[in-house]
């Protein structure tokens, strides 16, 4: 471990753990709280939960909906909530879709062109059905795969995909065999949130414009810790969700190309995204709205605006380095532990924060019950990425995930406890 | 009370006795169209002397439903937009659009929008901007039609 | 207005009004907030927003997911809001579901219809297709029309409905015409939010369950403001929101019946409503989570969680009770206003807080922004049921929505509000 | 530590030196269970001298992955119930599985529970809870099945 390596960028880590309440609790026995989970959900700092309060308030009322003054401020929060996140990607305001997680962002685009088939002429370039292909890799999260097999099997569809390579990466020695002509959608994620690869998305999105297909980007470990301009992915779609960006829970954001989105049939349907109703059939408002049914989870969208902000007056390229500081700086420590194999790619080529492991002799689970023993939070078990597990032949891994807020004390406390766990079940 | 800033009287005046209301033949295109948060609609025709920019913009009528901002807004427009050429038109009502939407903080030219800078007060309930604009994008989407359906009718 | 109407319940209104920060807020030119758009979305005691705070501040981690002690702790908390509301209801904990709001609540059940075709014999006799009936009424918010109207359009079966009578209630006229045999689905509304009427299940849900129609209530406007017990009213679904009955915005709640729920197939695929994935095809947990994919809306759930406990020991029959006396209060006054129509039933018998009405000549939205200028908060337009102002031949009305923090003060605000614009349009 | 309670020196002794392990013939019924949260899975075997309560576990055997706890759960398990009748063996999985839902809050009958009171610090655990009841569940399973094909099959 080199100097450098000790203090990994120009974060000022001190200065940022202070605006996270959680992160001065204690657990278990008085332990001071070691959070290396962001991957599954990040703490949340001061300002987003002021965010959310305030709304709730001062602002409190259904949007889109009331001539009071109320519900005209609570439209602005909300709106001007959309006009941030679509600025920090680069992305138009209207192209913006809040979800209650990136898991709705997908099933969103899956569902509405399984609902193509039957929504009018102007929808038909969308429909699915037999003979088709849809393309994913074996290292999805569920939310990126289940999706995909549901809408094959609603459809007729072939899902097909791309397999991996022993160190972790997207096995593309054979693309255009794998996204053949008859490919429609290619779901595929940014970053692994089990195995830490960053995907080039180039190669692929190319291959899957032309043959026509479209292509969806989960981008929920990727928009969180490095800068993304969603033109500039190739992707026609991008998911995400706020709470694994400092966001509150609840809700997520889908990207779509604007005149994608303007020619989609809906997905949820109800009040706020309609343009006229009869009982014999209804129209259906432009994007956003379309895809927004019901009272949105505003005071969610504001605190997510905040989180944004937050990020934003960091500085994603900060975040980024920092992030691939600990990361260096976690492979190099892990590797000095006896038995220990990463699940994943072993260098800090291509590769963010998240560092799967096993350790020879001990279940994962019990390495993360003696990590949690000493304070240190890591999680367990597929990482909702069961596929990758069995590709990889373990039954789970432990896995460590970072974020601004982090240390490399944090990563020393990490490659002690799991010494510890050796020492106690050797 | 603020609301006079948005009820202006020239605004009550035209809703109370609104100007070439009911809809009239000939016409070049009509359209209709819905304000979908309140259920307010409008039907709009217009009657353009040519194809061209520099075609007079013969007659506009229109009927509907709606509240004192969007029925006076139309009689305001017919007031207004009668009598231009379609460039004109167009022209004005970007401009009132560009107001509507400015929250507030756009200054009216009162030279180009007449009557219809008493709508400024309006720009400043987000909720009611819609309702100012029913007829203006109404007016917009039917010049279109009309222009495109002679267009697409020369041989 | 009599004595008895001017105290009309056991509340203390003020001492609520003080958990209610927002209420003590100004409006326009200084004006003392009245909020009457309750119906739209209602307001949150502090008590709400303090356990949403403490959840983030303290345990704010992924559920379900991890071995760590604030994963517990998350669990143990969103579980736990799960068997609060469960209670609530008189419902098994295994029987809810969190959603984002009711919108997704009932398009869940809609889609898992629509899906039961493809999704293999156990999912068969809820398959829906040409021939096949859906039945609605005219009163239906868009929430519980749009999704039935879709799965039509969808699947081929056919939309019917019961229509309206003039004042404001069901035609019950002919019932076992309008649910044939052929009815797959009765979805209606407990209580409507446009016309305030209060519907007789009973004899709906004998006759769909007599045919061997499932019954899916809409109870958005019932569940806030009376007591409900899911059991006893015949319905096999009950949708409702959070964010109306003093909980956060972004969480609702699906109610259904266990076996129904354990033989249905999923809406929402992805993690953590998984049994065992593999890359050609997945199975699913039982419900409650086979219904909720993804990271859950979990600091929400937690939050609706304390806004039934703030219910619940303020106690529902009181909120009933004095909604009740607020809204004879109101047909009363509004019944001194010349020229003024009441929009449904006209007097207070089965008819909950919501009172809509038009005043000769002049616009609903215009009587709206005297109102806000007033500092009354109501709401104008159609209220997310088009057809119900096709039916009374109106564009739109004006509506005023009562809670537990009304009194009967706000509502002479609302009549002297009326009485105003009367004034400045006439 | 606070772990010690969880890992007991008996539970990491089953843990390493499982009994029964390894998947035997004759059985009357296997089963396989997963646990969905971390991907955990057994495959188990019962084999029963009859179909009533009275009847003997003549052998339990099993195989798969899983933690320590669940590795010495399905240990203890085999320990326990081969030599009972159906009935003392399904009542003793009862007494467990009140013992792991219990939060740390049921005081385990040693009489009845014997090793298997080692596990009770597991139930301060909720998410190894799923852990230890694994094979317990598998085995209540399996049982039901062999007693109903068993019965089934009887003229
Ligand atoms: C009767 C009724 N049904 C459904 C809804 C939809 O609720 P949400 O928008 O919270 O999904 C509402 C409120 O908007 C309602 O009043
Ligand atoms: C790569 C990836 N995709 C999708 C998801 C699903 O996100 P959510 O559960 O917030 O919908 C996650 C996180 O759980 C993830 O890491």
């Amino acid at each position: 471990m080199t100097a450098t390596a000790a203090r990994p960028s120009a974060l000022d880590v001190e200065a940022i753990r202070a605006d996270f309440p959680i992160l001065s609790r204690t657990v278990r026995d008085g332990r001071k709280l070691v959070y290396l989970d962001s991957g599954a959900t990040s703490q949340k700092p001061r300002q987003v939960l002021d965010a959310e309060r305030e709304f709730y308030e001062q602002h409190n009322a259904a949007v889109h909906r009331g001539a009071h003054q109320l519900a005209e401020e609570a439209t602005d929060l909300y709106e001007g909530a959309r006009a941030t996140v679509a600025a920090f990607i680069g992305a138009q305001f209207d192209e913006i879709v809040f979800t209650k997680n990136a898991t709705e962002g997908i099933n969103l685009v899956a569902y509405s062109l399984g609902n193509a088939a039957t929504a009018g002429p102007e929808a038909a370039r969308f429909a699915v059905g037999p003979g088709d292909e849809i393309v994913v890799t074996e290292m999805e999260h569920h939310a990126n795969l289940l999706p995909w097999q549901q809408l094959c099997q609603r459809t007729g569809a072939t899902l097909r995909w791309f397999g991996l390579t022993d160190d972790g990466r997207l096995d593309l020695s054979d693309v255009d065999s794998v996204i053949t002509g008859r490919a429609k959608v290619v779901a595929l994620t940014h970053q692994s949130n089990a195995l830490g690869t960053i995907n080039p998305l180039e190669v692929i999105s190319a291959r899957a414009h032309a043959v026509g297909a479209l292509v969806v980007l989960d981008a929920c470990q990727s928009v969180p810790h490095m800068p993304v301009d969603v033109m500039s992915t190739g992707a026609d779609f991008v998911a995400f969700s706020g709470h694994k960006m400092l966001g509150p829970t609840g809700v997520g954001v889908l990207w779509g190309r604007r005149e994608l989105l303007a020619a989609m049939p809906p997905f949820l349907t109800g009040g706020s995204m309609i343009e006229v109703v009869r009982m014999e059939g209804s129209t259906f408002a432009p994007p956003p709205m379309r895809f927004e049914a019901g009272v949105p989870n505003i005071a969610q969208a504001v605190g997510l605006g905040a989180a944004v902000d937050y990020l934003d007056a960091v500085g994603m390229e900060k975040v980024h380095a920092h992030e691939r500081a600990l990361t260096a700086y976690a492979l190099d420590g892990l590797a000095t532990v006896d038995g220990l194999r990463i699940i994943g790619p072993p260098t800090n080529e291509a590769r963010g924060g998240a560092v799967s492991f096993t350790v020879d002799g001990i279940h994962p689970h019990d390495v993360g019950q003696v990590l949690d023993d000493l304070g240190v939070a890591v999680r367990v078990g597929h990482h909702c990425a069961w596929p990758v597990m069995r590709r990889y032949a373990v039954p789970a891994t432990t896995r460590a995930t970072f974020y601004l807020y982090n240390s490399t004390d944090d990563i020393d406390a990490l490659v002690a406890g799991v010494e510890q766990a050796k020492r106690f079940f050797s | 009370m603020q609301m006079e800033s948005l009820y202006q009287e020239i605004i009550l005046d035209h809703y109370k006795h609104p100007h070439g209301r009911g809809l009239r033949d000939p016409f070049g295109a009509e359209v209709h169209h819905v304000n979908p948060t309140c259920g307010d609609e409008i039907t709009l025709r217009v009657q353009l002397g040519g194809t061209d920019a520099e075609a007079k913009v013969e007659d506009v009528s229109y009927d509907g439903q709606g509240c004192s901002i969007s029925q006076a807004s139309a009689s305001v427009l017919y007031e207004l937009l009668v009598g231009k050429t379609v460039g004109e038109a167009l022209a004005v009502s970007e401009e009132f659009r560009t107001l509507m939407q400015g929250r507030g903080k756009v200054e009216p030219d009162e030279d180009v929008l007449e009557d219809a800078v008493a709508f400024a007060g309006v720009a400043k309930y987000p909720a009611r901007v819609k309702c100012a604009l029913l007829s203006w994008m109404a007016f917009k989407d039917a010049t279109a039609q009309a222009v495109g359906a002679e267009t697409g009718g020369t041989p």
